[in-house]
C-alpha cells in the first residue's frame, strides 16, 4: 500500500522550489463487485467510519458511495461549531469524546483541520433560557467539561460588540460560555478522513448513487447503484438529510422529518470576533472565520423540504437578530446565503445502531449539530460493525427507543444550539 | 420563502402560515399498541414527493387547511 | 489625468471638492466616483491582494472590481469604482499594513511558490499547542475593512412592490422592454445598477448617446415606469419574490424592495471576462470596457502608452476612445487573428508586454477585450438553467420558468437596434404573460460567434479577489480536487466578493483543461443569492420587534417596575422589592397585573366534551358559577398547559392558560375542533386582550374587592373556585374567579381591557388602608413556590409527562379517551422517570440555585432543581425538583451539587406545597 | 397638495364579533374579504367570523340586532370591543405606508374600497379594511389589542416622511 506523502511546511517549501506536485489526495477505482462493508454517503460520518474501519480495525475492503461529491452534504455546508457543552449526560460524554478526538485530528490525519478553540458563549435573554443554561453548566461539570454561567459584564469583556445594555428589545442577562467550543474548517476535516481513508485501502466512489438495497430473509445482502450492483454483508446508512430515502430502500422505518437550514457568509472584514457567540431566544449564531468572514446561521426552516434554495426571510431575521446583538454591525455586507438539509428527530438526538434489517446499520439523525460529532461517530460505528458490540457511548441512541418510549432529553439546549 | 395559496386567501407568503405536520390519522385510542402509537408520534413518510399536509393559515383566515406539496421541489398542487 | 469635457461625461465640472485617500486630500467632481477621481489624479494602486499583497488598480472600473474595495469611514469593503465621492469623505486602504505602498505582507510573493493551493491544510500541523499561535497570525492576514465599534448613523428602510414587470438592468434592450410592457398598459418597475439609465450606451460613441436620448425620453414620458437608478436585483426568491436593493435613496441609507412582479424581465447585458496571463492583475491592465467607461464617463485617461488584445469590437472601439484621449496606442493584437499576450511585465504596475510574436512593447497600459460573461446567476439562482455555448464563448440561460424573461445582451449579441427590438419583443411578451396569456416563443437574439480565449500560455491569477492562479487550479486537479465543486473548495476561486462574476468561466476552462473534459462536463458552481453584497442594515429594515403591553403598561413604568421580557410581553419584574411584595399578599393584600394569561372564550353545545377531550381531567360535571384546574397533555403524555376554565352559563365557558402558552393553546383547540372534531358545534374567540387581569391576592382581598363591586363576595356566596359576572369599580361586564395560584385567598378579576387602569388605580386608592401593594412577577414566582404550584415548562420539560409532574390526581385513565391518555396509561405502569417533589434544604439558609443538579455516588444525576427561592414566609430556602421515582419518597435526604461544588442535603417534603398545605389560606 | 396623513385612533368604536352561519344573512351581506357599510360597518373577517364596527356604546344593540336575526344555525356573537385596536389611515399616501410594512397589494385593482384582508403588518397579525372617506384613500386597521401601541408606533415612524399626523377621534 503506498503510503501518501507527508504535508508539512517543509515539504511545501521543498515543492515550491522543485515545482513538485503533490500526489492525489485520494484515488478513483473501478467499483468491484463486492465489498466487505458498503458505507452509503461521503460527508464526515461516512468517511469517519471508513477510516476508523480501516485503521483501527483492518477492515479495509470498504466501499464508501457518495451519490456526489465528497462532502457534498451537511458536512460540506456546516457552519462548523464544535462544542460538548450538551444537556444530558449521555449527549456531553458522546460529544467530549469527540471534541478530543478533533483535538488531535490535524496530527491523526497529517492534514490541518485548522480546529480554533476560541471558545463559545451563548447568550440568555430570559431567566429561563438562563436557567436551562445552569442546567448545562452544572451537567457539563460533572461530566469533567469546561463550561461556566457569565454576567453582562463579563459578556461584554469577552466580546466587546456584543450590547449588553438594556436597550435591545431582548436584553442580555447572561451568558454560557464553554472554552473549549470552536469552530474548525469543516471541508479539511472530510478532505483529511477522505485522504486517510483512502491510504489504507478503502475505496472512495463519488458520483455513485445508492438506489436500491437488496434485503432476503431479513438480512442485507448488498446495494444497487448507478453504476451497477454490489454485494456486501454490511451496508452502514450515513446520509443524514436522505437518510429516510435509504433506510425506506432497505424497508426500514424511522422517525426523521427533513428541514432545511440555512447559513451565510458576509464579506471579510479584519479579525474582531474571537468567540462562537450563539443566541437561543434570537435564533442566530456568529462566527468569524480565519478569512474574516463572518458565518451566520439560525434554526432550520419553517417548514420540512429537500429543497436548499434558501430564502429571503432566513438573511432578514439574521441580520435583524445580529443587529439586535451586536448593531455596529450594520454596514457590513452579506454575501452569501446557503442550505443544507437535516435529519430531525423528535428528541434532538442521533440514531445509531442496528436496524430490524441485520447488517444494515444506521448513523442518521444528525439534525443541525452533526459535523462536531463526526470523529466519535465514526469511531463507534467502526467499533459496531467490527466487534458486533454496541459500544456504551451511543447505547442510549439506538433506534429502539422510539418504539419503546425511550426519548432522550437534549430537546431543551439542542434545539438551535448546532 | 414560497408562496401557498389557501382556498379562502389566495397566494400568501408561507410566513403567514404555520406548518402543523404531514396529514395522518389517529389510531383508535381503545385499541392502539404501543407500536402502532408511538408509530403515529414518530414515524413520518419524508419523501421527497408529494405529500399531504396540515397548515394553519396563522395570520390570515386562521383555517386549518391541507396541502399537498412536493417536498422535492416545494411545488404546491393546487 | 483628467481629459477635456468629453461628450457623454457623467461629471459635473461646475462642482468640484476634496476628499480625503489614504490621508491626503485629493479633488474631485460631483458625479466621480472615488476610483475615478483618484485615477484622474494619477493614483494607480487601490490595494493589496489578498494571498500575495500585491499592488492592485483598476481592472474593471465598475462595481465588480476586485481591486478597489476600501474603506469609507466606518463602512469597510466599499466599492470605489461604483461610490460615487462626496465632499470631505474619508477613504482608507485596507487590510495593508504599515502602507498601502509598502506593505509588509508583500514579503509572502517571496514564498508565493508555497502558498499553493491548500497549503493551510499542509502546514502548521505540528506542534500541536503551536497551532493557536499560528492562528493568530494567519487572521492578521486576512482581508477587508474594519467594522465599527459604535452603531453607525443613518436609518435603513425596506417596502413591498407589486408591479406587474420587473425590468433588471436598463440598457437598451432593458429600456425598451420596459417601454412595450408599459405601453401595454402595465405597471413596470425599471431597476438598474449604474447611476444613471443607459448600460452600455453611457459610455458609448455618438450613436449610442443619441439612441440612448430617444429611449430615456420615451421612458421619462410614458406612463406606469417607476425607475429605480443605483439599484440592483440581488435575488429572485421564491414565490417569485425578486429582491430589489435600492443604494441611494433619499432620506435612508439604503432600501431594499421587496416586489413579487407578475413577470421579471432580466436585462442585465454582459460582463467582461478578465484574461489569464502572467501579471494580468497589475495595475494598468484594464477591460476594454473599463478603458471606454474611465475615457467617455469620467474624462479620465487611464495610461501613457497601451497595448491592446481585441477579439471583438469592444475592444476595437477601445482602440478608438484610447486613441481620441490621447493615449498612444502602441500595439493593437488582434486576438482573431490569433494575436496574444504571453506576460505582462512590472513591479508596481505595468511596464511592459510580451507579444506572441516574440516582441515586448514597452507601455503602462494594457487593455484587454477576450470575451463576455453573461450574469445567467440571476437566472439560475431563479430556477432556471445555463448552457454553454462554445461559438460564442459564453454561458447563456436555459429553460427559464415562465414568469422570467430575459432580454438583450444575457441572451445573445445584435446592434443597438436588434437589442431594442428584441427588448421590446420580450416586453410585449412579458405584458402578454402577465396578463395570464399562455407564454409565447419570443424570437431570440442569436449570440454572434467569438474565439474560446480564457487562458494565455503563462501562468496568471484567475481569481483576482482570492489570489488564485491557473497553476492553483491545476494543481488542486492534480491533487485528486477534480470536480469544480472541489476545485472552488479547495482554492477558494469564486468565493470572494465577485463569486464568479469575473472568474467563475475562467475558473471553468482552466479546470476543464486540467480534467480533459469539456466545459459543458465541467459544469458551473451553484448561483446563489444575493447577486451583490447585501448590508446586515438594510436587510434588517426598521428592525420590526414587536411588543405586547398591558392597559396598565404605562402605569407600571411611572411606578418604577422593573421590565421584565416574556416573550412577546413585558411584564413588571416587580417594584424594587419582591420580598416586602411577597408579605404584603401574605399578610395584607396585593395586585398584579395577570394581563398575559391565555383567556379563550369557548361557546357552544359540545364545549364540554371538547374539555374532557383535551384535558387530563373531568369535566362533564362543571356546574355554572364554577371553575376547575385543568392540565393538558400532548399525544406522548407530555404537559403541554394548565390553567382554569370556569363555566360562566349553560354553552358558555372562559378557558385560561399559562401566559408563554396563550398561543399555542389558542392554536391547539382550534386544531382539534378543525381537524379532528368539526362536526362538534364549538366556537372559539381569543379573549386574552380583552380583558386586563388583575390578581387580588392576600387575607385582606375579600375586604378590597368588596368595596368595589357589587358581587356578594361573602364565602358562603362565593366559595373557592367559583366565578361570578358583574361590576366592579364600576366597571360593568367584569368576569371575577376566586382561585389562588398565591395560596392566598384571592380573586381574579378579568375587567373590560380599556378600563383595565381605572380598576387597578381604584383597587390601590380604596385599599390604601389595607396596605394593599403592587406586586410583579417576581413575587408572584415566589409566592407560588411557597405554596408548591408548578410551573410548566420550567418544573417540567420536554420530557416530562403528566404522572411525573405529581398530577396523578388529575389524570383520569377511565375517560374513553383524551389527548396523550395511551402514553398515560403506560406511564402509570412504570416507574423509570422523574417526579416532581417539594425540597428543602437541610440548612434554611441555603437557597440552591435553579438547575442544580441532585445526584447519588459522587456524580450520578438522579434528578435537579426546578424552582427555587429563599422563603419570606417561612425565612428558609424552599424549592421543587424533579427526582427518581424511587427517591420521591418522603423523608428521604437527596444530594444537591451547588454550582461552587459544596454538595449540600435537601429533604423531600411530603407535598409540593411548602406554605399552608392544607389549603385553609386560600379557601378562607 | 395632496390629502395630509392622518392616524386616528378609533379604538373605542364598538366592535361585535359574529362566528357561525357561513350560509346566512351575514355572508351574504358582506362575504369573507369585503366590507359593506350599512350605518354600522359590516367586515368579512373570517370565512365564518364577521366583524360588526358601530358607534361607541352601542355593543347591546348591536348583539340584539344580530341575535334577531338568527336564522336557527349554530352562531355565537361575542363584544370585542376591548379585544383590539383600531386606527384609521387616511390620505393619499396611505398606501406608501402601508407598503412598507405589508406584503399584501394595496393598489386600486387588487384592494378596491371594500376590501378586508387579514396578513401580517411589521410582524403582527392585522386586519385591514379599505373604507374610503369621500373619496380619499383610508384604511381601517384592527390589531390584537396588546399590540395597538406597537403598531401606532410602527405607522408613525413608517409614515414620518409623509408627514404624518395623529388626531383625536
Ligand atoms: C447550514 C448548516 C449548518 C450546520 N451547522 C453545524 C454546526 O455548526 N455544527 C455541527 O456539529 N453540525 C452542523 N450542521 C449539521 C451537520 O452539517 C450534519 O449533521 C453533518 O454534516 C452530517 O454529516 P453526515 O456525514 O452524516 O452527512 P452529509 O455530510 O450530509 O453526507 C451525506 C452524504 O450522503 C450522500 N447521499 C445521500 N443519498 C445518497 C445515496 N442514495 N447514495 C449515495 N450517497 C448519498 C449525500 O450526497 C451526502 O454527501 C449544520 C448543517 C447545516 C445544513
Ligand atoms: N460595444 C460595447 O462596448 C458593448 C459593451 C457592453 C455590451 N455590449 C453589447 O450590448 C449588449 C448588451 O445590451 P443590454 O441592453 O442587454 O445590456 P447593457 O449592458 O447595455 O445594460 C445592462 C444594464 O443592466 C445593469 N444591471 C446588470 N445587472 C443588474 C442587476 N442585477 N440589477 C440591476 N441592474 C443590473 C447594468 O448595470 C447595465 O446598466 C450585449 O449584447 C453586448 O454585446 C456592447
Ligand atoms: C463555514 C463556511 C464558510 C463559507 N465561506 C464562503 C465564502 O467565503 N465565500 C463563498 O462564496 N462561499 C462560502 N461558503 C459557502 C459555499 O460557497 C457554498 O455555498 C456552500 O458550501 C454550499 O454549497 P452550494 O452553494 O454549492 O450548494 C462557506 C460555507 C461554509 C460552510
Ligand atoms: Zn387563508
Amino acid at each position: 500500500m503506498t503510503r501518501p506523502a507527508r504535508y508539512s511546511a517543509y515539504g511545501l517549501a521543498r515543492r515550491g522550489l522543485t515545482g513538485a506536485a503533490w500526489p492525489p489526495a485520494w484515488r478513483a477505482h473501478e467499483l468491484r463487485p463486492s465489498y466487505d462493508v458498503v458505507i452509503v454517503g461521503g460527508g464526515v460520518h461516512g468517511l469517519a467510519t471508513a477510516h476508523y474501519l480501516a485503521a483501527k480495525h483492518g477492515i479495509t475492503n470498504v466501499a464508501l458511495l457518495e451519490r456526489g461529491y465528497l462532502g457534498g452534504g451537511g458536512s460540506g455546508r456546516n457552519t462548523a461549531i464544535i462544542r460538548s457543552n450538551y444537556l444530558t449526560p449521555e449527549g456531553v460524554r458522546f460529544y467530549d469524546r469527540s471534541l478530543t478526538l478533533y483535538e488531535s485530528l490535524a496530527a491523526d490525519l497529517n492534514f490541518n483541520v485548522m480546529f480554533s478553540q476560541r471558545g463559545h458563549l451563548t447568550l440568555a435573554h430570559s431567566d429561563s433560557a438562563l436557567r436551562t443554561m445552569r442546567w448545562r453548566a452544572e451537567v457539563n461539570k460533572l461530566q469533567g467539561v469546561d463550561s461556566e454561567l457569565l454576567d453582562p459584564a463579563e459578556i461584554a469583556g469577552l466580546v466587546p460588540h456584543v450590547d449588553v445594555s438594556d436597550q435591545p428589545r431582548y436584553p442580555i442577562v447572561g451568558g454560557l460560555f464553554h472554552p473549549p467550543g470552536g469552530i474548525v474548517r469543516h471541508d479539511a476535516v472530510v478532505w483529511g478522513y477522505a485522504r486517510a481513508a483512502d491510504a489504507n485501502g478503502v475505496h472512495l466512489h463519488q458520483d455513485t448513487e445508492v438506489v436500491g438495497i437488496d434485503v432476503v430473509d431479513g438480512r442485507v445482502r448488498g446495494v444497487r447503484t448507478n453504476r451497477g450492483p454490489i454485494a456486501a454483508p454490511v451496508v452502514v446508512n450515513c446520509t443524514a438529510g436522505w437518510s429516510s430515502l435509504v433506510c425506506e430502500l432497505a424497508g426500514v422505518e424511522v422517525p426523521i422529518t427533513t428541514y432545511p437550514l440555512q447559513a451565510a457568509v458576509t464579506e471579510p472584514v479584519r479579525p474582531f470576533l474571537d468567540t462562537v457567540v450563539v443566541s437561543g431566544t434570537l435564533h442566530v449564531y456568529v462566527s468569524q472565520t480565519d478569512r474574516g468572514e463572518l458565518v451566520f446561521g439560525a434554526s432550520v426552516d419553517p417548514y420540512p423540504s429537500y429543497s436548499t434554495r434558501g430564502s429571503l426571510e432566513f438573511t432578514e431575521g439574521v441580520a435583524t437578530h445580529v443587529l439586535e446583538l451586536m448593531p455596529a454591525l450594520a454596514k457590513l455586507r452579506v454575501l452569501r446565503q446557503w442550505a443544507g438539509l437535516c435529519d430531525m428527530t423528535p428528541d434532538f438526538s442521533p440514531i445509531m445502531g442496528r436496524t430490524p434489517v441485520d447488517g444494515f446499520y444506521v448513523d442518521i439523525g444528525w439534525g443541525t449539530y452533526g459535523f462536531k460529532a463526526g470523529p466519535v461517530a465514526g469511531e463507534t460505528m467502526a467499533e459496531l460493525v467490527a466487534t458486533g458490540t454496541t459500544p456504551e457511548l451511543i447505547a442510549a441512541f439506538d433506534l429502539a427507543r422510539f418504539a419503546e418510549g425511550r426519548l432522550v432529553g437534549e430537546r431543551g439546549a439542542a434545539a438551535v444550539g448546532h | 420563502m414560497m408562496l401557498l395559496t389557501c382556498p379562502h386567501c389566495g397566494a400568501r407568503d408561507a410566513g403567514e402560515f404555520d406548518y402543523v405536520g404531514e396529514r395522518r390519522d389517529r389510531p383508535d385510542v381503545s385499541r392502539a399498541t404501543e407500536q402502532e402509537w408511538r408509530g403515529y408520534l414518530y414515524l413520518r413518510g419524508n419523501r421527497a414527493d408529494w405529500t399531504a399536509e396540515l397548515w394553519h393559515h396563522r395570520a390570515g383566515c386562521e383555517r386549518f387547511l391541507t396541502v399537498v406539496r412536493h417536498l422535492g421541489t416545494d411545488e404546491v398542487r393546487g | 489625468m483628467r481629459l477635456p469635457p468629453q461628450p457623454g461625461e457623467a461629471i459635473d465640472r461646475t462642482t468640484a471638492f476634496t476628499f480625503t485617500w489614504d490621508g491626503r486630500s485629493y479633488p474631485a467632481y460631483a458625479g466621480d466616483t472615488i476610483a475615478s477621481a483618484l485615477a484622474a489624479a494619477g493614483v494607480r494602486v487601490f490595494s493589496r491582494s489578498l494571498k500575495y499583497h500585491r499592488p492592485r488598480g483598476l481592472l474593471t472600473a465598475d462595481f465588480h472590481d476586485p481591486g478597489c474595495l476600501v474603506q469609507v469611514g466606518d463602512e469597510p469593503n466599499v466599492r470605489a469604482a461604483h461610490r460615487r465621492v462626496e465632499p470631505g469623505m474619508t477613504v482608507r486602504p485596507q487590510a495593508v499594513w504599515p502602507s498601502l505602498r509598502w506593505d509588509v505582507k508583500s514579503a509572502n510573493q517571496l514564498v508565493g511558490k508555497a502558498l499553493t493551493a491548500g497549503f493551510y491544510y499542509k502546514t502548521f500541523i505540528k506542534p500541536r499547542p503551536l497551532w493557536p499561535a499560528y492562528e493568530r497570525v494567519l487572521r492578521r492576514f486576512s482581508p477587508g475593512g474594519e467594522v465599527p465599534a459604535e452603531p453607525p448613523d443613518g436609518r435603513y428602510d425596506q417596502r413591498y412592490a407589486h408591479p406587474d414587470v420587473l425590468v433588471a438592468g436598463g440598457g437598451p434592450a432593458g429600456l425598451a422592454a420596459a417601454l412595450a410592457a408599459a405601453e401595454a398598459g402595465l405597471q413596470v418597475l425599471l431597476v438598474d445598477e449604474q447611476h444613471e439609465l443607459g448600460g452600455h450606451l453611457l459610455w458609448g460613441d455618438d450613436g449610442d448617446r443619441a439612441a440612448l436620448r430617444d429611449l430615456r425620453g420615451a421612458v421619462a414620458a410614458a406612463d406606469g415606469i417607476e425607475v429605480l437608478t443605483d439599484a440592483v436585483v440581488t435575488g429572485r426568491y421564491d414565490g417569485g419574490r425578486v429582491v430589489v436593493l435600492q443604494r441611494s435613496a433619499p432620506g435612508v441609507v439604503e432600501r431594499l424592495v421587496k416586489a413579487r412582479p407578475r413577470v421579471l424581465v432580466a436585462a442585465p447585458g454582459l460582463i467582461e471576462r478578465p484574461y489569464v496571463v502572467a501579471g494580468n492583475d497589475l495595475p494598468g491592465v484594464l477591460l476594454s470596457t473599463a478603458a471606454r467607461r474611465l475615457v467617455n464617463r469620467y474624462a479620465v485617461r487611464p495610461g501613457q502608452r497601451a497595448v491592446v488584445l481585441t477579439a471583438n469590437n469592444s475592444g476595437d472601439a477601445a482602440v478608438g476612445d484610447l486613441t481620441r484621449a490621447g493615449v498612444d496606442v502602441r500595439r493593437v493584437l488582434d486576438a482573431r487573428r490569433g494575436d496574444d499576450v504571453v506576460r505582462v511585465r512590472g513591479r508596481r504596475g505595468v511596464r511592459a508586454v510580451e507579444c506572441s510574436d516574440g516582441s515586448t512593447v514597452a507601455c503602462d497600459l494594457l487593455v484587454t477585450a477576450v470575451g463576455w460573461t453573461a450574469p445567467t446567476s440571476l437566472l439560475t439562482m431563479a430556477g432556471g438553467r445555463s448552457r454553454y455555448l462554445a461559438s460564442a464563448a459564453r454561458f447563456v440561460p436555459a429553460d427559464l420558468p415562465d414568469d422570467v424573461l430575459a432580454a438583450g445582451g444575457i441572451v445573445g449579441d445584435g446592434s443597438t437596434a436588434d437589442l431594442v427590438a428584441h427588448g421590446r419583443a420580450v416586453g410585449h411578451e412579458a405584458a402578454r404573460r402577465a396578463r395570464g396569456l399562455p407564454p409565447a416563443h419570443v424570437a431570440d437574439l442569436e449570440p454572434g460567434p467569438h474565439p474560446e480565449l480564457f487562458h494565455g500560455r503563462s501562468n496568471g491569477i484567475v481569481d483576482l479577489a482570492e489570489d488564485v492562479s491557473a497553476d492553483d487550479l491545476r494543481a488542486a486537479v492534480a491533487e485528486g480536487y477534480d470536480s469544480i465543486e472541489l476545485v472552488k473548495r479547495y482554492t477558494t476561486a469564486t468565493m470572494g466578493p465577485t463569486q464568479g462574476k469575473l472568474e467563475a468561466v475562467n475558473t471553468i476552462a482552466v479546470v476543464a483543461a486540467a480534467t480533459g473534459r469539456s466545459i459543458e462536463e465541467t459544469g458551473t458552481t451553484t448561483g446563489r443569492p444575493p447577486y451583490v453584497p447585501v448590508s446586515l442594515g438594510v436587510l434588517a429594515g426598521r428592525r420590526y420587534q414587536p411588543v405586547r403591553r398591558s392597559p396598565m403598561h404605562t402605569w407600571h413604568v411611572e411606578h418604577g417596575a422593573t421590565p421584565l421580557v416574556a416573550g412577546a410581553w413585558i411584564r413588571p419584574d416587580h417594584y424594587g422589592d419582591p420580598a416586602g411584595e411577597v408579605c404584603a399578599v401574605r399578610q395584607g393584600v396585593g395586585i398584579i397585573d395577570v394581563t398575559p394569561l391565555g383567556k379563550l372564550a369557548l361557546h357552544g353545545p359540545d364545549v364540554a366534551d371538547l374539555l374532557e377531550l383535551l384535558y387530563v381531567n373531568r369535566w362533564r360535571k362543571l356546574a355554572v358559577g364554577s371553575v376547575r384546574y385543568g392540565v393538558m397533555c400532548t399525544e406522548d403524555g407530555v404537559v403541554l398547559d394548565d390553567g382554569v376554565t370556569g363555566r360562566l352559563g349553560e354553552d358558555r365557558y372562559l378557558m385560561t392558560t399559562t401566559s408563554s402558552g396563550a398561543t399555542t393553546v389558542e392554536h391547539w383547540v382550534e386544531r382539534w375542533l378543525q381537524t379532528e372534531r368539526p362536526h362538534w358545534q364549538v366556537h372559539l374567540v381569543p379573549m386574552t386582550d380583552a380583558y386586563a387581569s388583575i390578581n387580588v391576592a392576600g387575607p385582606r382581598s375579600r375586604e378590597l374587592v368588596g368595596r368595589l363591586t357589587d358581587i356578594d363576595l361573602a364565602p358562603e356566596a362565593f366559595p373557592y373556585m367559583r366565578v361570578r359576572l358583574g361590576r366592579v369599580a364600576g366597571v360593568a361586564d367584569c368576569v371575577v374567579w376566586r382561585i389562588g395560584f398565591t395560596g392566598e385567598l384571592s380573586f381574579e378579576l378579568h375587567v373590560p381591557a380599556a378600563f383595565g387602569q381605572r380598576v387597578w388605580e381604584a383597587l390601590l386608592e380604596v385599599g390604601a388602608d389595607l396596605g394593599v401593594r403592587p406586586f410583579g412577577v417576581e413575587a408572584q414566582r415566589i409566592l407560588r413556590l411557597e405554596k408548591g404550584h408548578l410551573i410548566v415548562g420550567q418544573d417540567t420539560d420536554g420530557l416530562t409527562q403528566a404522572y411525573g409532574a405529581g398530577l396523578d390526581w388529575a389524570v383520569k385513565l377511565d375517560k374513553d379517551d383524551f389527548v396523550g391518555k395511551p402514553e398515560l396509561a403506560w406511564q402509570r405502569a412504570r416507574d423509570d422517570y422523574l417526579v416532581l417533589v417539594g425540597l428543602q434544604p437541610v440548612d434554611p439558609a441555603v437557597v440552591p440555585p435553579e438547575s442544580c443538579q441532585i445526584i447519588e455516588d459522587g456524580q450520578r444525576i438522579v434528578g435537579r432543581v426546578t424552582s427555587s427561592r429563599m422563603s419570606p414566609t417561612l425565612d428558609r430556602a424552599v424549592c421543587l425538583g424533579l427526582v427518581a421515582a424511587r427517591l420521591s419518597e418522603p423523608g428521604t435526604t437527596v444530594t444537591v451539587l451547588l454550582p461552587d461544588g459544596r454538595r449540600v442535603p435537601v429533604l423531600v417534603m411530603p407535598q409540593l406545597a411548602h406554605v399552608d398545605p392544607e389549603g385553609v389560606r386560600l379557601r378562607g | 397638495m395632496a390629502e395630509p396623513l392622518r392616524l386616528t385612533d378609533c379604538t373605542a368604536l364598538t366592535k361585535v364579533l359574529v362566528r357561525g352561519g357561513a350560509d346566512g344573512a351575514l355572508a351574504a351581506g358582506a362575504p369573507y374579504g369585503r366590507a359593506r357599510r350599512d350605518g354600522s360597518l359590516l367586515v368579512g373577517l373570517l370565512p365564518d367570523g364577521w366583524l360588526v364596527i358601530a358607534p361607541p356604546g352601542s355593543a347591546t344593540d348591536v348583539v340584539d340586532r344580530v341575535d334577531a336575526g338568527r336564522d336557527g344555525g349554530f352562531i355565537t356573537v361575542v363584544d370585542v370591543t376591548h379585544a383590539y385596536t383600531l386606527v384609521r389611515l387616511t390620505g393619499a399616501a396611505a398606501p406608501s405606508v402601508l407598503e412598507k410594512v405589508c406584503s399584501i397589494d394595496v393598489a386600486e385593482a387588487a384592494t378596491p374600497d371594500g376590501a378586508v384582508f387579514r396578513s401580517l403588518l411589521a410582524g403582527i397579525t392585522a386586519s385591514v379594511v379599505r373604507d374610503d372617506e369621500g373619496g380619499t384613500r383610508s384604511y381601517l386597521l384592527l390589531c390584537d389589542r396588546s399590540y395597538g401601541q406597537y403598531l401606532v408606533d410602527v405607522l408613525l415612524d413608517a409614515g414620518a416622511e409623509y408627514d404624518i399626523g395623529v388626531h383625536p377621534h
